[in-house]
């Protein structure tokens, strides 16, 4: 990829990526009301929800709290670009880490109990996630030879033939990433939590708004890592990422939210048993079957 | 004990391919009983301003002012119960089915009522209250 | 080694729709203790009672609280009658039943709804909330209120219900059932549930006996009491049994409120085909003189109404013990050693009626 | 376009209410009435929310907890006081720890009566308020 690819497809994520994922929040809005028997609201909401809150009046609990919060957004967006222009898979995890950790100074830098609970949990997420989005990266280098999302996605094969378990362990680990029940531990799209809204509790308007934005330029990246999967064939991919998207839906709306030991413990059972095991098999098979 | 550890998935597919169970309020509005106590209204041409809805009503939302010929209520401490209704004399108390609006401002609803109370009775005006109140039960328990 | 902190539970808080405060001090993420405060929200009504005439009272009885309205009137009119010695008309009796027991699943249902909140099921409480909204529908066509009845009255009800919409009812009941059936069974079966509520908040049977639990906490902890077999209003002629569950947790507490809201189609069923004929209230001379408890099952538990007169149309003393005031101890005990993450649903399971329990 | 409209949160305080009114709030967001039309999401902390619902009467104990919800709201914000207790006081006017209605404590936009509300009566209150909302957001922009 050149160098003008390069910046026109950065360009593009950070243009396109909010609209996507707005509609996208929007979408699952409408269709976790129907769940419920509900109308719900019109499919543009979060946009009018993210532009009120930009127009709110600014109140600032603690400077810092929000400079952490605009390494989140850079972060995340950093994170986002170079996954898209197709650059080094092990940077846009930790750069995505990175921006988590931003979150959560900003949420300590704050002196509500609530709020340094919510960012107690959002560690503990981290803790839950990211061995999985590690071993995804292991995954699709013993796979491709390659930590270049380029080289990945220019692949002829089809991934997911040869990485189920890689794929179902970050379905597994997107539910965390979207904040969707049984794991929605450090804040929540609803109301009701028992840490208030968590993490997010003492910011609020144009900084709430921010934190929205961070999340839903994860979200799209979250998905595209799911895509490199079915790079080859987009129409299975978007079908595969609609799938899972609904399945997290109803994931949201079928179960209680856990307590975070539980959260840790199965997400780490899961990322051993199919991510590690996955990448056992294909050392295996990648070895002619001698081990 | 049976397991039915998917009954919720079941439940939530069920609602997503099944029409909303929410009436559209502004648009559409879910019909009222003949009991639903809404607010009240008054027949003010049958009104005598005998005062005893004034005494009864448990939060003084109703004020009559018989010098003043006015049968006003404040919509704002009206508790719906309806005892006015059933105290009234004259039967010319209802409770309609509707529930006042919202307002942004209190004021009071007044009635200008027609009847014009004897003369002689509004002079002493703690004495004209006590002979209007006491018939008051023998007229709600008909 | 853990930091201990205190976190400010209510009395704004989204899980609690009510003002009570507590003070969690918990290291990490466990609860060491609680200590509630209180008085958000009290009112005073038991010193309003000596202002007001006592029959104009039961209006403010109806309104200690919004919940359990109907049996808060009813048990008001109830300690007075049985001062004043009047012994109202068999049809009223059938109907204060049949209400009581429509006013016990609509708080029931309304409960199972926010305990679902409680723990993060938000398709629960709408699912539960959905199908209460039926049963307002018939409360609201019947007494002509959605909360607040308002269908008590001394000497008898306010309000005849006619028979031609008595007849109805059983099959809009029979629906409500069916609805009822599979959300239900999720609370039963469901996997992510059952993590949230077996084992947690556990009430010993002598716990909850000694410490002075009443209604589902007593009965979730096996210890079977109900004031219905004291056999006030028709409750005599209605076959009524304690539910009992014996573990004490909240899985235990929230199956008896469910098994208790299909005893109340039960006793529905016994009670619409029988409401006699005949007048629905009398007529009330004089006062109160003299004094009486009346004793009563609220969907939360026992509550006691006390009342004296002498005479006077203004009573001379009037007291109320609500269930909740008396699941408040149990509720402190059931705190302590749990987690953060269970207090809401703990809280929950005494069914807090903030607004019973301070009047 | 008028996005305050459009988006509403709101924040539900009970300040000393019977529970009426507090479960007919509730009742507002679920299925039969799906608030969550009007994009209304029951935020549940005060920072976040645009509308302050507030039913009961304000006693000693409440006032100053009335107060600072009222306070941590960003601005522009609207209180919608719901049912005749938050109105008036209500029944318990005449109790002797009444401070009187909420308008008693902070300055209310829109006076919702009924005892206790009915949902459509509380879903009408809002959407008066909504206008309010709009207006004090075109007054909070035009102040420098």
């Amino acid at each position: 990829m050149n160098l003008t690819h390069a910046i026109l497809a950065a360009l593009l994520y950070i243009v396109a990526a909010p609209v996507l994922a707005g509609l996208l929040a929007g979408v699952d809005r409408i269709i976790s009301a129907r769940m419920q028997a509900r109308i719900g609201p019109p499919l543009l909401q979060p946009f009018y929800d993210l532009f009120k809150l930009f127009q709110k009046e600014r109140i600032a609990v603690n400077k810092t709290g929000h400079f952490f919060l605009l390494g989140y957004l850079l972060f995340t967006i950093i994170a986002g670009v170079e996954f898209f222009i197709g650059g080094d898979l092990l940077i846009v995890i930790f750069a995505l880490a990175l921006g988590s950790v931003f979150f959560v100074l900003g949420a300590f830098a704050a002196g509500s109990p609530y709020s340094h609970i919510g960012a107690e949990r959002e560690l503990i997420q981290l803790m839950a996630s990211e061995p999985m989005l590690i071993l995804s990266a292991m995954g699709f280098y013993v796979a491709t030879g390659s930590f270049q999302v380029h080289d990945i996605w220019s692949r002829p094969d089809l991934l997911i033939v040869i990485l189920p378990g890689m794929f179902a362990g970050l379905v597994y680990v997107l539910t965390i990433k979207l904040r969707k029940s049984p794991f929605d531990l450090a804040t929540s799209h609803h109301a009701h939590q028992e840490i208030v809204k968590g993490i997010t509790t003492e910011f609020s308007g144009p900084y709430l708004a921010v934190i929205e934005l961070a999340h839903w330029y994860e979200t799209i990246l979250l998905l595209g890592f799911l895509y490199l999967f079915f790079a080859p064939w987009p129409w299975l991919a978007v079908l595969a990422l609609a799938a899972v998207y609904f399945l997290e839906i109803l994931a949201d709306n079928t179960n209680a939210r856990l307590y975070w030991q539980w959260v840790l413990r199965s997400s780490w059972i899961f990322t051993a048993v199919a991510g590690a095991g996955n990448l056992v098999v294909l050392y295996y098979l990648s070895r002619g079957g001698t081990p | 004990m049976t397991k039915h550890p998917l009954k919720m998935t079941k439940v939530a597919l069920e609602n997503l391919f099944q029409k909303p169970a929410t009436v559209p309020y502004p648009a559409v509005r879910k019909p009222v009983y003949a009991a639903t106590r809404g607010r009240i209204a008054i027949e003010e041409a049958k009104c005598i301003l005998c005062l005893i809805c004034d005494k009864k009503c448990p939060t003084g939302a109703i004020k009559v002012d018989r010098p003043g010929k006015t049968w006003a209520i404040d919509r704002l401490l009206c508790i719906q119960c309806g005892y006015c209704v059933e105290v009234c004399p004259k039967k010319c108390l209802g409770m309609e089915n509707l529930y006042s609006p919202p307002v942004s401002a209190k004021a009071m609803d007044v009635v200008n009522v027609p009847f014009t109370p004897p003369p002689p009775k509004p002079k002493p005006p703690p004495a004209s209250a006590t002979p209007a109140a006491t018939p008051a039960p023998e007229a709600g328990k008909e | 080694m853990a930091n201990r902190t205190v976190i400010p539970f209510g009395p704004q808080h989204p899980v609690l729709p009510e003002p009570i405060h507590l003070d969690l001090v918990i290291e990490d993420e466990h609860v060491v203790e609680a200590i509630p405060s209180f008085g958000f929200i009290h009112r005073g009504l038991e010193k309003l009672a000596e202002k007001r005439d006592f029959t104009e009272f039961t209006f403010v009885a109806e309104r200690i609280c919004g919940i359990c309205s109907y049996i808060h009137g009813m048990g008001y009119c109830q300690a007075i009658e049985s001062v004043m010695g009047l012994e109202i008309p068999e049809r009223a009796k059938w109907l204060r039943t049949m209400w009581a027991e429509l006013s016990r699943m609509h708080s029931h249902m309304m409960w199972l709804g926010l305990l679902g909140d409680a723990f993060g099921f938000e398709n629960l409480f709408m699912a539960f909330w959905r199908v209460r909204e039926g049963l307002l529908d018939i409360i609201e066509e019947t007494s002509g209120g959605r909360v607040i009845f308002g269908a008590a009255k001394v000497g008898g009800i306010r309000r005849d219900v006619p028979d031609d919409l008595l007849a109805r009812i059983p099959a809009q009941l029979a629906k409500i059932e069916a609805e009822m059936r599979p959300i239900t069974d999720v609370f039963r079966d469901d996997f992510s549930v059952r993590q949230r509520l077996c084992g947690v908040g556990v009430l010993s049977q002598k716990d909850a006996y000694d410490l002075g639990a009443v209604g589902p906490v007593l009965r979730g902890s096996g210890v079977a009491v109900d004031t219905r077999l004291e056999g006030y209003a028709a409750y005599d002629r209605v076959q009524v049994e304690p539910i009992v569950e014996s573990d004490g947790d909240c899985w235990a507490r929230a199956m008896v409120r469910i098994r208790e809201v299909y005893q109340s189609f039960e006793i529905l069923k016994q009670v619409l085909p029988n409401v006699p004929a005949g007048p629905v209230d009398m007529k009330v001379t004089g006062a109160p003189n003299g004094e009486f408890f009346a004793r009563l099952e609220q969907p939360r538990g026992e509550v006691i109404y006390y009342v004296k007169g002498s005479g006077k149309k203004q009573l001379d003393r009037f007291r109320v013990r609500t269930p909740t005031f008396a699941n408040i101890p149990p509720l402190l005990k059931m705190l302590q050693g749990c987690q953060l993450a269970d207090v809401p649903v703990i809280v929950l399971t005494i069914d807090p009626c903030i607004s019973c329990a301070e009047r | 376009m008028k996005l305050f409209q459009k988006s509403p949160w709101i924040i539900h305080y009970d300040g000393a209410s019977c529970n009426g009114c507090d479960i007919e709030v509730l009742a507002c967001l679920t299925p039969r009435y799906d608030v969550e039309r009007f994009g209304i999401i029951n935020t549940g902390n005060p920072k976040h929310a645009d509308i302050l619902l507030i039913t009961g009467y304000i006693n000693e104990q409440s006032q100053p907890v009335v107060r600072t919800i009222y306070e941590q709201m960003p601005e522009p914000k609207v209180v919608v006081a719901i049912g005749i207790c938050a109105t008036s006081g209500g029944i318990f006017r005449e109790c002797y720890n009444t401070k009187g209605g909420v308008d008693s404590t902070i300055p209310v936009d829109v006076y919702v009566p009924g005892c206790a509300a009915r949902p459509e009566s509380i879903i009408d209150g809002v959407v008066q308020a909504l206008a309010i909302l709009e207006r004090k957001k075109k007054e909070m922009a035009a102040r420098p």
